[in-house]
């Protein structure tokens, strides 16, 4: 008898992933649908996928889902949370989604204390266009819109999502993780089913970043990439937790 | 019901939640302002849901989620709040997602000035935002009509699952009148497409994106059929005076009240003249209006704008007769006299 | 004993399992499959002691584990 | 049956309240009404008026350009406002703050000292009732009776105790007005 | 000059440098990345600015604040991002600052997709934001053209002080042609309006607030009467075949080149069909147009959207022939035979 | 012979402000303008005016300056400083400007590091539009959108903004005053002045967040609203510098 | 000495200037100006220290303060 | 002379490449030229072609959907664009990897063994370059000089280096194809 101990959750459908070979999107795509599996409320959760490379995520989430405008997921899930207070609802959002036009939807999501949680995937580059400089871009980083490095005195310093999020008053759980080992997808798992469990017990806002690759628009093999995340991306953005609602006392 | 006194603003909000609409997204800006503290304070007490968001950029991408949810909602802004949704507004009308959207209009363009205008025809009845869509566009000209036009937009907006919008300005949202609420809204409709939790069911999406041209297309193609069927079962029209008439005004909105007082003025002076207000901005009554026009040798535009709908009059009556603009902007509201003065000097002409 | 399976068509060759394993199971293959990747192939499945690793890095749920009693 | 005013004064004189009152009176007696507030360019304060129409007809233009009657509360809106009025029109002004000079044109002129009034019966904040007072008895426009109604329609019930002094204002305008008829 | 191969959107991106323009605001967005990603290389050399934006509403608030200092800006992005630049373009049309807005539309509603479209025409020509104001919009059809009008928006947009538009496709943005850069490009005005710090001056104000509505009026006004200046001699048009066509087609920017394939495919089946194309979408080409359909019977307007210049074909005909339409949308292009069998179906028409 | 120890500067015009009685607003113009005197970069300055009650602002500073659209007056102060990198460029704005609908534009202002002044006048409520709710409003204060008080669990926390923009790398300093009593003018004068100091040393993005009264939609006297902002304002938003170029050794 | 005046037409009485003084010079007006205001007034000018208290608070730039030397 | 070409084959085989290069040509030749880049919907590799006209006229439509001449060098390619080549039209396909049944219409083909010539000159990345020759051989429609000289100026100084294995590639597919013809 054979019992299978690993294998695709129910709370993704069929659908194969669109993305490149070795892409991180599809790793954290399963951990936040088996998360919603192993929490039982697959039938009662609505995604919100954003505009970038997981623009087609309503396609592999097994679920009621909403594509919402580039930048704009936390309002979308602002919308739809005030309407099923009960229900569970998260956005999943890159980089430029989140951290460049989607800016104040996504403070203000996490100033009203908005019971959701979002998943950040954080890939330094805005991989769906092809490669351009993002907030998150490192110093020195190549993009095709940085083709000599990103320069702090033309485009400014890496953006510290979690850091400035974590200065709000309605913000219940943040946390940074990676994916860059077997280790961290592990770690990574725990946190993002940690947020999901904030939301369930209503205490407010819940963020998780996740240190991600794109081996295509960084040029890299899948497994360079993962090298680079260690060696170039922890010191700029050091993975923890920065806030949890425990701490909070709420 | 009986009646009661109120402003226009309020008289709207009011007939939302008579409506049954409890959740309302929305941003101040003035001449608006009525609507959002009406129901910061109504909302709590039936359980709803006022919010005001961080923009109307965050307001309308607020509306697509709880329309996508499947509960009526509705947001007001003015001007430059509006334009700052129009890409809201494009995924909206693209996903049919049923909401509505109220524009009380102010002097434009930039940051203009808050004075009551109609300076936003053009944006709401053709531009607003990118793609081929429409917007099925009501223009009220008395406070009653702003209640009852918010409820007929929930309603249409519900039937074809498309954003409806409320033109209507500064002044109607300022003037109190009689209203007397409709004691039958619309019922809502069942919205089995709603993401409300795949219960029992497959998943329900609320998309706009469809990467394959040929896709697009055939939803374009669905979107035009759409069209179609509310241009020919939605136009709505009024006309006063219009079937004698030689000279026949054509005006919408608040600014249809001074032409109205206008052609009174005129017929007392022996002047036949007559009035057509559209209801309907988008579908454009354009057989309706030709309709009125028919006997008339002369038509005159009067719009709070430098002549926007004038382009619709101008397609609905093909060149037939000689059509006069008399349009007033940045605020200021033609006065019935000055109207009447252009009905004067146009009547000259058609003698001379 | 644990049987590992890797779908030959789900696979994109990305080989960010081969260096998980402990045991050095998995190897690049050299078949090509219909969407022109070269998939990765257990070596010996026999070995496997079910620590998921590999499952873990897949990004594109291409790997099965099964607890065989 | 067929009356456009406006009624102006500087704001905190109680200018739209006593044209949404008389608005609302004008409903309770089955006519055709409207109501439009206007304010000043000023950031606060400053001048205020109300266009108010009470008609027989349905009503066109909201707008009052060319008033019928005109109640004026200060001297800033009487001078912006009389030479508006129509020939054959009325003025109806404060004439404790009002200094009611005309540029001698086609116009009746009614004065009322309504502030003073409304010191007399201790209260300078219904000089506006006592103009509205002044206004009905003139013009019959609407009944007091009315007018009372609305007032508890209107006036909401943590205020009703200011309806007998509002009453009390009202009528001392109608007296005062009775006299110069 | 000899002639390079070059990709549309590199070539418009060339164009404005050679136009002196050293300042680019933007966010990325498919289809027309080439154009950032152009200057990104070679702003830094030319000690130029380079700037990508926190988004498309940064980026045009950018263009404006440069504008107002005086430099030759430019922007460019595609439908979703165009719709959040309008409440900017209102400001920057109200505040007559000159600049140059790039859209190198897609397909649209919503997030659409990435393929060529042109369904943005109503919204560039018509109501791109709230309140009366007009663009310059300029619709190339060639590699060259990207090049050409693109020197000619900044020239109009100075001359006028007005916002410009190239209304551009991901077709057009992607195909490479030969192309000749003008070695003239136009002169730069002077902008003593500038803020650039008011030394031995009076300050100098970028503004569009004028609280008093005949303030506004005022304004509005002296902004139709540069628009009626526009409209009187900015038209441009070119036709092909049109003086003897029996059957003339409109089409404008990339369409308009599978029309003119079409037509001559029409002629060497005996079919006298000609056509043609609004240069200048706004102001439109009215009297162009209807002069070279004085002599035709039918005319069929192709376009890559659901029907939108046609009704300004509408207005420039008056109803004197019927007016045929072919559109496609999503991303779909028409080809010369999908025209030319639309071309024989009026032609049996015509005949029957 | 009188010599003037205290008279209006130069730097602001003859024009009396529109401003209500006892506003803020007027007080923090003043500050900003003697500033730019003193430093003596008048003619070289271009300030953005933001939609708000201070929109008229170009009306009183006597110098360039530039009408933004509402809250974007960090954007269009940055196309004007990367035109003239050489002049001094400072936006003014509200809270309802800065710390709502202008989110975005704020904070990329401050991670790129854009060599501006941002003078933020924090007054809890959005004045020009009749006191409606603001992301700064209090936990149960009263305002035309929160009738009930603002309750955390619908409008969420009140937006600490000098503590968030802290955490951004381009930011050169960040600094939160009043103006509620002489002693604190003085101190809000002396933050602006170094604000400005830290823009003249091109050092990056300088801030400073001013808590200030809205008396009219307070609903106090002039009086008591400053004492509103000393009781009640202090406890949630401290003063104090909570960074500054020195410190980051630029 | 210093000589502190009060520009009666820029004053909106907000009175702010009133409580800050250490001297107590300033007191409410009764007189209005032309904007509706009750402008401030200064008592006794004799007394005043010149310590610009006064000036720093008044939003409206009304008071003035000049050295008598 | 008027010349539509369809240019297909997987990414990576350097479809563009030797379509830009075409172009370039032609427009070192005085023609009109046009050249339209086209991929697959796949986020990254798949399918690639380029529409590219050559002629002695003003180019109407670039697009080119019923391609007087096909150049394929893989079977997917093929297999999609084969059926779209006009009525006595041409298609050059790469015989090593692609089996050229047509299902027998009026179209000529010329089979090029391209990749495996490739092999042979030690790159199969010039597989496009063989290709490219055996097109310019069989319909003269530029002269292989011109296509050395857009080489020069096509590819970056830094890979000028390749000149001499691209021009041995040209004149391998050149040669090939003379034997047939
Ligand atoms: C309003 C708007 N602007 C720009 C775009 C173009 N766009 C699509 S995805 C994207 C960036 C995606 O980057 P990120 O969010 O980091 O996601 P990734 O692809 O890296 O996962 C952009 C700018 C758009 N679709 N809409
Ligand atoms: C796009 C847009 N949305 C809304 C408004 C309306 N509006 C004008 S001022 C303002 C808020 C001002 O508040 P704040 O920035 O705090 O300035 P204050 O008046 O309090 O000084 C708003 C919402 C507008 N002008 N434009
Ligand atoms: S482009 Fe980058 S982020 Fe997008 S699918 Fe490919 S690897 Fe992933
Ligand atoms: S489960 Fe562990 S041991 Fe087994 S194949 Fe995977 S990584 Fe190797
Ligand atoms: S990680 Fe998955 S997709 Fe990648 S090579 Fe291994 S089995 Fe294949
Ligand atoms: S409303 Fe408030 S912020 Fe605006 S001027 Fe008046 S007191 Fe100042
Ligand atoms: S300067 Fe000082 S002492 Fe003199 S009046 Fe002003 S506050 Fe009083
Ligand atoms: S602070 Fe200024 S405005 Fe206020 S009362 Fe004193 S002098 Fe007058
Ligand atoms: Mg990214
Ligand atoms: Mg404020």
């Amino acid at each position: 008898m054979a019992e299978k101990i690993a294998a695709r959750t129910e709370a993704l459908t069929e659908n194969p992933f669109h993305y490149c070979p070795g892409c991180a999107h599809g790793i954290i795509h399963r951990l936040v649908a088996e998360t919603i599996e192993e929490l039982g409320v697959r039938e009662k959760t609505v995604g919100v996928a954003s505009v970038g490379c997981s623009v087609f995520a309503y396609n592999y989430f097994n679920m009621d889902m909403q594509q919402a405008a580039h930048g704009r997921a936390p309002a979308v899930a602002t919308g739809i949370k005030r309407v099923l207070p009960d229900n569970f609802v998260f956005t999943y959002q890159g980089d430029g989604d989140l951290a460049a036009i989607g800016t104040a939807e996504i403070v203000h999501a996490a100033a009203r204390g908005e019971n959701i949680t979002v998943i950040f995937v954080n890939n330094t580059t805005y991989g769906m266009t092809g490669g351009q400089s993002a907030p998150t871009t490192i110093l020195g980083q190549k993009t095709t819109t940085t083709p000599y490095g990103r320069d702090p005195h033309v485009n400014g310093y890496p953006m510290g999502v979690s850091e400035m999020l974590s200065t709000l008053g309605g913000v219940a759980h943040v946390s940074r993780v990676s994916i860059y080992s077997p280790a961290q997808v592990n770690r990574a798992k725990r946190a993002i089913k940690k947020a999901f469990e904030v939301q369930r017990e209503k205490k407010g806002f819940s963020f998780v970043e996740v240190l991600a690759s794109c081996p295509t628009n960084w040029r890299m093999t899948p497994q360079d990439a993962l090298k680079w995340i260690e060696e170039k991306m922890l010191p700029i953005y050091p993975l923890g937790e920065f806030k949890t609602a425990a701490e909070e006392g709420k | 019901m009986a009646k009661v006194l109120m402003g226009g603003n309020e008289a709207l909000a009011e007939a939302a939640l008579r409506a049954g609409c409890r959740h309302f997204f929305g941003y101040p800006i003035t001449p608006q302002s009525e609507i959002p503290e009406y129901l910061a304070k109504k909302m709590p007490q039936l359980d709803g849901v006022y919010l005001q968001a961080e923009s109307e950029i965050a307001a309308i991408n607020m509306v697509y989620g709880a329309a996508g949810a499947g509960v009526r909602v509705f947001t007001a802004s003015s001007g430059p709040g509006i334009s700052l949704m129009s890409e809201g507004i494009s995924y909206i009308a693209g996903a049919e997602l049923p909401c509505v959207i109220v524009n009380i209009m102010r002097g434009g363009p930039g940051l203009g000035n808050i004075a009551p205008s109609q300076a936003d025809y053009n944006q709401a009845t053709k531009g607003i935002g990118h793609g081929d869509f429409h917007l099925i566009v009501l223009a009220p000209n008395s406070v009653q009509e702003m209640a009852d036009l918010t409820m007929l937009a929930f309603q249409l907006a519900e039937e074809y699952r498309n954003p409806a919008m409320i033109l209507s300005d500064g002044l109607l949202g300022q003037m109190m009148e009689p209203v007397e609420f409709n004691e039958n809204p619309p019922k809502e409709k069942d919205k089995p497409w709603a993401t409300r939790g795949a219960k029992g069911r497959d998943p329900n999406i609320i998309n706009r994106l469809l990467i394959e041209a040929e896709a697009l297309q055939k939803h374009n193609l669905k979107l035009q059929e759409k069209y179609q069927l509310i241009k020919e079962t939605q136009c709505r029209c009024e006309s006063y005076l219009a079937e004698d008439a030689d000279i026949l005004l054509a005006a919408f909105g608040s600014c249809s009240r001074m032409a109205k007082s206008a052609v009174e003025m005129a017929r007392s002076r022996g002047i036949k003249a007559g009035l057509v207000r559209p209801i309907t901005l988008w579908p454009f009554p354009e057989k309706e209006v030709a309709e009125a026009a028919k006997g008339a040798k002369a038509c005159l535009v009067t719009e709070m704008n430098e002549g926007q709908m004038l382009l619709d009059i101008r397609l609905a009556l093909k060149g037939r007769i000689p059509i006069h603009f008399l349009g007033k902007s940045g605020g200021i509201i033609p006065t019935p006299g000055e109207i009447l003065e252009e009905i004067e000097r146009i009547e000259v002409n058609l003698r001379g | 004993m644990f049987l590992t399976t890797i779908d030959k068509e789900s696979c994109k060759g990305c080989y960010l399992c081969i260096p998980v394993c402990p045991k050095r199971l998995i190897k690049l293959g050299s078949e090509i499959n219909k969407r022109g990747y070269h998939p990765a192939i257990i070596t010996d499945t026999g070995e496997c002691t079910g620590c998921r690793a590999c499952f873990r890095m897949c990004p594109d749920l291409a790997i099965e584990i099964a607890k065989v009693v | 049956m067929h009356h456009e005013l406006i009624i102006a004064g500087f704001g905190g004189q109680g200018i739209m309240f006593a044209g949404q009152l008389l608005t609302y009176t004008g409903m309770m007696e089955d006519r055709h009404v409207s109501y439009i507030p206007s304010y000043g360019p000023e950031m606060r304060g400053g001048t205020a008026n109300c266009s108010v129409v009470i008609s027989e007809k349905e009503i066109g233009s909201p707008i009052v350009t060319d008033p019928g009657i005109l109640v004026t509360l200060n001297q800033p809106a009487f001078d912006k406002f009389a030479p508006t009025v129509k020939d054959g029109g009325l003025i109806i002004y404060n004439s404790t703050l009002i200094n009611g000079e005309l540029p001698g044109e086609d116009v009746e002129t009614l004065a009322v000292p309504a502030s003073k009034i409304a010191d007399e019966l201790g209260n300078p904040r219904i000089t506006n009732m006592v103009m509205l007072g002044a206004l009905i008895k003139k013009t019959q426009m609407v009944s007091l009776e009315t007018i009372l109604d609305s007032l508890e329609k209107v006036l909401p019930e943590h205020r009703h105790n200011l309806i007998p002094l509002n009453k009390q204002a009202l009528e001392a305008g109608m007296e005062y007005t009775e006299d110069k008829l």
